[in-house]
């Protein structure tokens, strides 16, 4: 069984961002994402999913590594500033490099 | 006097924020009870609709929308000069301010069942009516009318978009149809669930707005006297406005009150949802803390009795 | 003549998706009704069953279980030899079509009970006794009669345990046996719950419905003329035969219309899950796609009042 | 003599977990549920309790609590000699026996009902207070009085928060200070949703339950036969002597019968998380596979009736 | 504190299978597992989780190196070509190699 | 576009622990973490997310190498021996690494 190397991208910010971020990453080049509902805690204060407006996401994409840096990129310059967003990736082993 | 059943609720849910208990709501309750709201309110005044000719309601139509835009342009202003906020900021809370609180307007309905006084049922069309147009009117306070940026254009169709499908309006609209289409007769056997439960879902949802509103008020100090103010006097004035409003256009004591309450009321969902795509750079904590910590808590206890008085000593009462 | 307001909740569901409105029901609450919907029909068929004798039932049965494995048996060498479909395929969509939809037939009563037309309330036991006959044929057409590879026996010890302890399968058959048991007297408490908020609990859920709809129906394209011809052509057909068997075995005008509509409609509860299971190499879109983005609509909105009106012709109506 | 159907939505839930169907309850539900419950508990018993004066209510919810208080002191060196319980473990299962579940006592006022039984409805108001005392007894079992470790000391302040703000306690309170403070005619607009439904939903609840203690009873042979018999002799005794109590208090039979059932139960809500937090080196799966896989199923399907008959035999019935 | 290193295994496929990978993962070796909800898009399309047929799982499994390669292999040959399901591994340091 | 190393710690463990360690990981130096519900299984049994004893979390913090030592050492202290609970730490790259 062959691997290949990946980048994974995670992206946790406010769920209100769910659909643009998708469209965003699969424009940059990744071939599909993961979300999950998730809490927590950061710059902007307690975001703890009671209602609405403190819901989070989570967003994973596997990804080559220069799409993985042109997401990382644009969410950098256009969402930064002014929402509630880290950004973190990881390399990972993929079996069928051919769907990422 | 007595305390209203739902308000008590309201209070349970602050009680229960304040003192730390672990009793939290989950989130899908808090998205069907709210779904279930708008959904009720819609139906009963589209049954309530169906009553009226369309051409009947075109003036106070017609009225609403245009008083209703005044309310964000004099807070604007006010927020930006005596309260020194950022142009954003005070343009996203009197986008707030200028839209309303379908809950607020639930509880009042609520309270005149208990007072026993009659209300024109198509204020829920005004209702509807006043949600939009702030909206649109405080992005153009916080861009200014020659928005020159061109990655702006494609946020104003994401912004119409939720202004008119998000879903606060969308299930509003939707109800208000299905109850104006099928009329009385046809919605009865949907009566059990949208209208005989109303109350005690409002009761179920103000024990959830309780536990956020709660995070809000311990976050109060942050925010200042300025916007704790406004929050408040704001909404008196504007209710006050309303009630001269609905009186000069001929409104019941019931229906005086409820416009008054829409005026005096603050939005905390359909709002932060078009300000957070339409107008980023303003801060959320600013807006709902002043709209859900102190407007909302105010009208509920306070405001909603104040309303009605006016309404009845406007009508000579 | 007016739509029904349900059906009136499917077509906001859709406006709702086709207009990309950000409106999303909590998938727990698609849940929640779900199960909500399979127990009350259960239980109210059998509080109707506990009026009959099962012997009564048995020939009635019999003849259901038998004429309701004829649907996939016709279905399969049409999508096979008209619809040049994959084996896998083929088998998949016929097992869909040869089950039933709970909600269909949900809406049906609706549809009676408007027109103000009764029916043999043992019915429910036909629904559920067509639920599962279908999804072993669909197997037996996918993997033929000679099932030679070993791998393949432990995914029918899954797939009975699917079919027979399946989510829908369960709660239908446990309604059916608590309220068989316990009777119309002792059921009454529940009445509240299960039987009162039906019909405004089957509007939620087809607004739910609609938005999951939508999504098919905007992939329709993909499926080419012939999918969408089957999905509108079969169950017009289906119900037709369906309509005579109910008029042999001396069912009621309304008994008829049910049964039509239950050959008529396809299934995407339990179907699809079983079929994922046993054979998992057909492409779940394209079963999917046919009967929830056509053939649901389709009965919802033209054939359930094509098969009363069949039904009526029948009785010399 | 025909079982309750409420009951026959354990089974049928028990049955589901044992036949390993694919039916599971949403998360958000059974929290949904739950609340629910209580606050429809607490809210009902809030309105009878309006119905006297508090005075008169002293003297029995002090004998309440003082014999309440013997249930976890006379079942810890039970657990502890005769049963060999490692010390955390004793004293965390005789809280949860010391405690009440309220599901429990549910179904016995349902039960009650079927019997045309009436009770004292301030009964609610000792089902509070028996729900508090025996989760700090436990805690003083397993730590001793003097408690030296300094880092013991926050997890006090954490147990009291649990035990007087924990989600049951908090929304039992809540419902009874509203139902009581608001009054029946206050209170009124609310029972469509909170009593109407209150039957229908507990049979839901229970589905729920069934299918999380079938899990507990698959895990039953690993408890050993002491615990199992424990958690059946037990509650008999502790039922006969909240029977005593409650005839020596001048309860009617229904009252009698539902004190005995609230000496009887075992918790599997409170206790659980408070146990959690006080004495985490107790392994929450004997005590719960007890109270839920045990104690729970006996007393819904034979000790609730088994206290009724002493209830009538103590009234000589 | 002496840490170790293992594999992380996370899979992201249709909610369909929990029960059945759940069984394979235990049966492979692996000492336990951890489920979350998820939503994504991929080549199977758009899995929004609206409804029953759309959901996704992830989940994830530390454990050993040669036991995150059997459960690779098995999962590839058994569910890669009917099912949605994605796979990538990464490694990890644990603080009680004995768990996993 | 720059990055800079930090670990990414995760913990899954019973639900009833939330609030403890978000006060621990916010004392011990985090600067935020993201929480999700989860269900799985491990030495402690099957906890199936089916009531509120069964629920498990999954926690991540992005945070300084020392600091998530600090954090694992005080998790293992305070908790192992007597809740349901597993830990492990990755290497990440993050963007702006002055919030972490
Ligand atoms: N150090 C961290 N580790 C893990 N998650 C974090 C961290 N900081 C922030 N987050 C998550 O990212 C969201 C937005 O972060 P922020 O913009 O810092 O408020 C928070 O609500 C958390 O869910
Ligand atoms: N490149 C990717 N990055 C992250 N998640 C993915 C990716 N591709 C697929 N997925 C997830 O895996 C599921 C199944 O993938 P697929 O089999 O490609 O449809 C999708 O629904 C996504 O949740
Ligand atoms: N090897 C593993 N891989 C992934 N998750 C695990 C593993 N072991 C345990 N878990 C998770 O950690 C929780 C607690 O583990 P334990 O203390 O071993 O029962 C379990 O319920 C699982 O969700
Ligand atoms: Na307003
Ligand atoms: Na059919
Ligand atoms: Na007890």
């Amino acid at each position: 069984m062959t691997t290949d190397h990946r980048k994974l991208l995670t992206v946790i910010c406010e769920a209100e961002l769910e659909s643009r971020l998708a469209q965003d990453v699969m424009r940059l080049g990744a071939h599909g994402y993961t979300v999950t509902d998730a809490r927590g805690r950061g710059a902007h204060g307690v975001r703890d999913a009671a209602w609405e407006a403190t819901l989070n996401i989570r967003m994973e994409v596997v990804c080559e590594a220069q799409v993985a840096a042109a997401i990382a990129a644009h969410l950098r310059k256009t969402y930064y500033d002014n929402y509630a967003m880290i950004l973190f990736i990881q390399d990972v082993e993929v079996l069928r490099p051919e769907k990422f | 006097m007595i305390i209203e059943p739902v308000i008590l609720f309201f209070l349970l849910g602050i009680a229960a924020g304040l003192l730390r208990s672990d009793l939290k709501l989950p989130a899908a309750l808090y998205e069907t009870l709210s779904i279930f709201l708008l959904l009720a309110i819609g139906l009963k005044g589209g049954v309530e609709l169906a009553k009226h000719r369309v051409t009947e309601l075109l003036i106070p139509s017609l009225i609403v929308v245009v008083t209703g835009a005044l309310l964000p342009l004099t807070a604007y202003p006010v927020l930006r000069r005596l309260g020194r906020l950022k142009r954003a900021d005070a343009a996203s809370i009197a986008a707030h301010y200028g839209s309303v609180s379908v809950v607020t307007f639930a509880v009042a309905v609520t309270y005149l069942g208990h007072q026993q006084q009659p209300y024109e049922g198509y204020v829920t069309l005004f209702l509807v009516l006043l949600e939009m147009p702030a909206l649109v009117t405080g992005v153009f306070l916080a861009k200014g009318l020659a928005s020159p940026a061109e990655d702006a254009a494609p946020q104003w169709g994401r912004l119409m978009r939720e202004v008119f499908f998000g879903k606060s309006i969308f299930l509003l609209l939707g109800g208000l149809f299905i109850g104006w289409y099928a009329g009385p007769a046809h919605i009865a056997p949907l009566d059990r669930l949208f209208f005989d439960l109303f109350k005690g879902v409002l009761a179920l949802f103000l024990l959830e707005m309780g536990l956020v509103a709660s995070g809000r008020i311990a976050e109060l100090k942050r925010f200042g006297l300025f916007l704790i103010g406004f929050a408040t006097v704001f909404p008196l004035l504007a209710g006050l406005f309303g009630a001269a409003i609905g009186r000069m256009m001929g409104l019941s004591v019931g229906g005086t009150a409820l416009l008054a309450t829409l005026y005096a009321s603050a939005s905390y969902i359909a709002a932060p949802a078009a300000m957070r795509i339409a107008v980023p750079e303003a801060n959320p904590a600013l807006s709902i803390g002043a709209s859900l910590g102190v407007t909302f808590p105010f009208n509920l206890l306070l405001g909603i009795p104040v309303y009605y008085w006016i309404a009845l000593k406007l009508h000579g009462g």
